[in-house]
């Protein structure tokens, strides 16, 4: 039960996420799995808020210094679930209004900004990695340069742009489809053993 | 809106914050983001799942007695429940059993949609292109000799190399084949060579994207918040 | 569809030739079809314009579908072939299409009508190809598995990144500071999760061994109970249950930059000596390898997503690429099992690289049959 | 001993960079700068197509060209996308080439409608008249398919809820046999589904804006002529922006806000729908209106600046490396 049942069910439901591709009659089957895997995976949210819940709560207990800020995430997930639950019930009501402020004007901008710091990282780790130390950190560095450059050309310049074109057509298509290719394979192949029940890891351990 | 804004160009700046060192600023705003997100999430789940995919529908089956459409939804809300068994120290095991529906379903999902999109296509992407001619060409590679000119030489070569590329590359990632095997030491640095062009160049073509993405943000608060902030003191 | 299309028009060609030779040429070729591999909710309607657009500058179609009112559509002529598919919605639906000519002085000519019964397929017979060569691969994994118990050697090559992980491990105990180990920001639907959690395995062994402080933060929820479980199991096999603690593996948000916003948080403030960046990321990849790097941290990164590469090579000190992420868990559990797997994957490979060269070979000589037999894309 | 210059280099602080790359970034966004790039064949195309459509006006005044714009994009990609649109729509009032648009997502309305009523207000365009806004279509792929016909039985009434056969405009553009040209701007794949229905079927001309990101999906297009241009992120934007800059400098003069103003000024007739927009500017809608006209290039000033700085540093880097690595085989 503890074991063999787990990889049975793995087995079967294996066979039917191929099934539901292969037989053109299952198509609308297919949608009721796939709202199963929904349905199912909603009740696993359970679980993730309260490891946070744990996480965040341990530091409470241990008074640890950051605790301040702990009891801040606390705070805005029940402000963000009571107000959304509210306004999902009272549509057009001051709450939903309020949900979607402070999605637009807490998450977004939050969002955004996050994202945005990638302009910086970007930054200092093309300063940090692209040295001539070996053949292969040349060949990186220069293409590297070459397309920077090609992005913003001008003038006398604009040839680096056809050179861009060029590495994006051709070296970087051809690398990426290798890529591609084999971990395509790759993904199959672990597919196959995790349906065979080879590939175990996902009931968290060994034998 | 101004107080909505004014928020929001806080918010931006205590995470750009970040990059001087870590402070309380950030910290909050950090604390501030997970707590949103986390129960943003908690309100989608329950209004496009819960709500949408199994209360609506349940009582739209019991209305319209479709009484096989129902045992289905409770069979997974049931299963859906059994991760719930985590909480309890002894029947932690039954978790189990969800946990592995998911990941049978999804990886024999996967087994055909993979070979689909990761290997056929790419792998016939690569004998012939978007038209469906040949990459392999002999006709371009003769308008090359007769008239030598830069187009003409990248009609001609721009095939072959990415062929040539693709399958080095793929030499390249055979593991169970030994380093003095000829074809792995021929491929060896060719392919070495191809993924750091590709490296390179994906970086300098995603640096744009980047900085673009904090000009944004700084359009934002110069273009929009600014002259509201002006237009709200002043008027 | 393109061998459909030319044959059209080479019937269309056919038939037009003798035809026009003694009288006018029709004024459009048009066909309906099943279309295949389908559960018949769609066929197909095929329409050649033959007259010029001066002459005929518009078609009208009359389009019945089972029960429903017919329905009329106006076609523009521009000398194009037009391709349109009809929804059916299930098996077993009469369609009738009619087609008028709408001549440049606004009179209508019939041009005929073509019908059928749409048709549902058992099998679709595209994807029978990816089913063969999944059999064979079954074969080629059983075969190999065998081996492997009987205790042949099988042969794996040395991936770099993987040598590096137990001096990492050591650094962070001889520094006293924790290890981060970061499987991937996707969930278990996702292969490089899974083989994410293979590599913590050994890790997460090791890091008990040494009694290093250990944080694996996740990002789904599923995820995390089966670290936690990973995790227990390792501690226990390393002899250290009493190090373990269910905070060990946690969730740390659950969108994507708020995650990296908590994660690099926490990386700024304990300052681990190691962190690991194994599993499926998107543009997050970059905020974690340089925040690490800040810290003073070794990052030892592998994915599969083939746009966070570039940044995982640049920003970090090893990484593993693409497929190296699935060989590693095999190389690091040196079980049979799986060493058999990679051994199947690689004659796979084989298979296939010598498939492509035929088939560029044939091409080479004007041969479709190796690509429209086995590399057909259409699905 | 004094530590070497390579030295330091090597171990330069990243706050610095950051602090640096801030800067260089915000200099030309403060100080107005302008990157004005080389104009590549697929943007030229777009501009080109715009002006035989103007030209054919002019020749048929009694059943002109119109140009469908269709926002496909939301707002998180509307700092790439909202100059293209901006600028192909200036183009086209100034050309005053009959203009109808729509969004293709429900987040996009908003977007829509402010984006269309900013750009007709500079050139005093009349609702129902010169332009008009059908709000979001549902479904799309109907309402593409009906243009082929007669688009007023699909879509009634506009997004204000005027009736469809009420409004000049669609009077007289209501199917694709006067539509010239369809702009689409986005960030996702719609322009695909633009050359499926618009082109395949009924053979319309389709000029794309998108992110740089998702440029290199569309060249195929471009070679095939399935499109007739391309915008490709911010750099696409900043080219069509200076020609239609160049333009309104022949056209109008350099004095933008006089002329602004002045479209205001000599109508007492109320012919503007205040519902629309009001007729008319503050100082604070002024210049707002002024600095659009030259966001894509300031944002390329910008982003030009960060790519040399980047090259910059990355010289140095190497410089500084070759010269430690010269100084330790000397030792």
């Amino acid at each position: 039960m503890k074991r063999t049942l787990p990889l049975a069910l793995a087995f079967i439901f294996g066979l039917i996420g191929i099934a539901v591709q292969i037989v053109p009659a299952l198509k609308g089957f297919l949608n009721t799995m796939l709202d199963w895997m929904a349905i199912i995976g909603s009740f696993a949210l359970a679980l993730g808020v309260s490891s946070l819940t744990r996480h965040h709560m341990t530091k409470i207990r241990r008074k640890h210094k950051d605790m301040f800020f702990s009891y801040v995430t606390f705070v805005t997930m029940l402000f963000m679930m009571i107000i959304g639950l509210i306004g999902y019930f009272q549509p057009e009501s001051l709450y939903q209004r309020l949900f979607g402020n402070m999605y637009n004007y807490v998450r977004v901008p939050l969002d955004a900004s996050m994202f945005a710091l990638l302009a910086f990282f970007i930054t200092s780790a093309a300063y940090r990695a692209f040295r001539a130390r070996t053949w292969l950190a040349t060949v990186l560095l220069v293409a590297g340069v070459v397309v920077m450059m090609g992005r913003v050309a001008f003038g006398p310049f604009m040839i680096f742009n056809d050179i861009t074109a060029w590495l994006m057509k051709v070296p970087t298509t051809a690398a990426m489809r290798g890529l591609t290719i084999g971990i395509g394979l790759g993904i199959v192949a672990t597919s196959i053993k995790i349906v065979l029940g080879i590939e175990r890891s996902y009931l968290g351990g060994g034998e | 809106m101004l107080f909505w804004y004014t928020v929001a160009v806080l918010l931006s700046l205590a995470i750009f914050s970040f990059l001087w060192k870590d402070n309380p600023l950030y910290k909050f705003a950090e604390h501030l983001f997970v707590g949103t997100m986390v129960g943003y999430t908690i309100v989608m789940v329950f209004s496009q799942i819960i709500m949408r995919k199994i209360v609506d529908p349940i009582t739209l089956a019991v209305h319209n007695h479709q009484y096989l459409n129902l045992i289905s939804l409770i069979i997974a809300t049931l299963i859906g429940l059994l991760y719930l068994s985590r909480f309890s120290q002894k029947a932690q095991w039954v978790s189990r059993y969800p946990i592995s529906i998911t990941v049978g379903f999804w990886s024999g999902y996967a087994i055909v949609t993979s070979f689909k999109t990761n290997i056929l296509t790419q792998v016939r992407g690569t004998v012939v292109d978007d038209m469906g001619a040949p990459l392999l060409n002999g006709e371009l590679l003769g308008d090359f000799i007769k008239s030598p000119s830069w187009s003409s030489l990248d009609l001609a070569v721009s095939g072959p190399l990415l062929v040539f590329g693709v399958i080095v590359v793929l030499i390249y990632f055979f593991f169970s084949i030994k380093n003095e095997n000829p074809m792995v030491r021929f491929a060896n640095k060719p392919a070495l060579l191809y993924l750091m062009l590709g490296f390179g160049a994906s970086f300098g073509y995603t640096f744009m994207g980047r900085i673009s993405l904090f000009i944004g943000r700084m359009n934002f608060i110069f273009n929009e918040w600014w002259p509201l902030l002006k237009q709200t003191i002043g008027g | 569809m393109k061998t459909k299309k030319i044959m059209i028009i080479l019937w269309a060609l056919l038939f037009c030739l003798p035809v026009a030779a003694e009288e006018r040429a029709p004024l459009a070729n048009f066909e309906l079809k099943d279309t295949p591999n389908n559960a018949g909710e769609q066929v197909e309607f095929l329409f050649v314009p033959a007259a010029s657009p001066e002459e005929v500058p518009e078609f009208l179609l009359h389009i019945a579908i089972g029960d429903e009112p017919v329905k009329e559509r106006r076609l523009v002529n521009a000398g194009k072939e037009i391709f349109l598919p009809l929804i059916t919605g299930e098996a077993g639906v009469p369609v009738e299409v009619r087609v008028e000519a709408v001549m440049d002085d606004g009179s209508l000519k019939n041009l005929g009508t073509s019908s059928l019964v749409s048709r549902g397929e058992w099998l679709n017979m595209n994807s029978m190809k990816a089913f063969i060569l999944g059999l064979l691969f079954i074969a080629l994994i059983i075969f190999y598995v065998g081996r492997a118990k009987k205790g042949k050697d099988l042969f794996i090559r040395k991936i770099p990144g993987l040598e590096a992980i137990d001096d990492a491990l050591g650094r962070a105990t001889e520094m006293g500071r924790p290890v981060f180990y970061v499987p991937g920001t996707s969930s278990m639907a996702d292969v490089a999760t899974l083989a994410s959690l293979n590599i913590l395995r050994p890790v997460a062994r090791q890091v008990a061994k040494y009694e290093t402080p250990f944080s694996v933060p996740v990002k789904d929820p599923i995820v995390v109970s089966v670290a936690q479980d990973v995790v227990k199991e390792a501690y226990m096999a390393a002899g250290r249950p009493d190090l373990y603690d269910d905070g060990i593996a946690y969730l740390a948000s659950m969108g994507q930059f708020d995650y990296s916003g908590a994660v690099s948080g926490s990386m700024m403030r304990e300052k681990p000596a190691t962190v690991f960046l194994l599993g499926m990321f998107y543009a997050e990849s970059l905020i974690l390898a340089e925040t690490a790097n800040s810290v003073g941290a070794i990052q030892i990164a592998g994915t599969d997503a083939s746009s966070q590469l570039p940044f995982f090579i640049a920003a970090c000190d090893y990484t593993l690429i693409g497929e190296e992420l699935y060989a590693a868990s095999a190389y690091m559990s040196r079980e049979p099992l799986l060493l058999g797997t990679l051994k199947a994957q690689d004659i796979l490979k084989g298979l296939l690289l010598l498939l492509f060269v035929t088939a560029i070979i044939f091409q080479l000589f004007g041969i479709d049959f190796v690509m429209d037999t086995f590399l057909k894309p259409e699905w | 001993m004094k530590t070497p210059w390579y030295e330091k280099i090597a171990s330069v602080d990243k706050k610095i960079l950051y602090v640096i790359m801030f800067v260089v970034v915000m200099i030309p966004l403060l100080a107005k700068w302008t990157y004005n790039p080389d104009v590549m064949d697929e943007v030229q195309d777009i501009y080109d197509e715009v002006e035989e459509i103007y030209a054919y006006n002019l020749a048929n005044p009694d059943a002109p060209m119109g140009i469908l714009f269709s926002f496909d994009y939301g707002p998180s990609t509307s700092a790439e996308l909202d100059p293209m649109m901006m600028s192909v729509l200036r183009h086209a009032f100034l050309r005053k080439i009959p203009v109808v648009t729509w969004v293709a997502f429900v987040d996009s309305i908003d977007l829509g409608k402010r984006i269309t009523n900013f750009i007709a207000k500079e050139y005093g365009a009349v609702y129902g008249e010169d332009f008009v806004f059908m709000g979001y279509p549902y479904p799309m792929t109907a309402a593409v398919v009906a243009f082929g016909s007669d688009v007023r039985k699909f879509l009634v009434k506009d997004f204000y809820g005027n009736v469809s056969t009420d409004l000049p405009l669609l009077n007289k553009i209501y199917n694709y046999k006067s539509i010239g040209l369809i702009v689409t701007v986005s960030g996702t794949s719609m322009p695909r589904f633009w050359v499926t229905y618009a082109n395949t079927l009924y053979g319309k001309k389709i000029a794309t804006g998108t992110t740089a990101v998702s440029a290199a999906d569309f060249y195929p297009f471009l070679q095939t002529k399935q499109m007739i241009g391309m915008m490709g992120g911010l750099r696409g934007a900043a080219e069509y922006e200076k020609l239609v800059y160049e333009l309104e400098t022949e056209l109008i003069g350099t004095d933008t806000e006089m002329y602004m103003q002045s479209v205001y000024k000599q109508n007492t007739v109320q012919k503007w729908d205040t519902k629309v927009f009001t007729p008319g500017y503050t100082e604070e809608e002024l210049r707002e209106h002024i600095s659009t006209r030259m966001t894509a290039r300031t944002g390329m000033a910008s982003q030009a600046a960060a790519h040399f700085f980047v090259i910059f540093l990355i010289i140095l880097a190497n410089l500084g490396y070759f010269f430690k690595r010269r100084a330790e085989n000397k030792r």
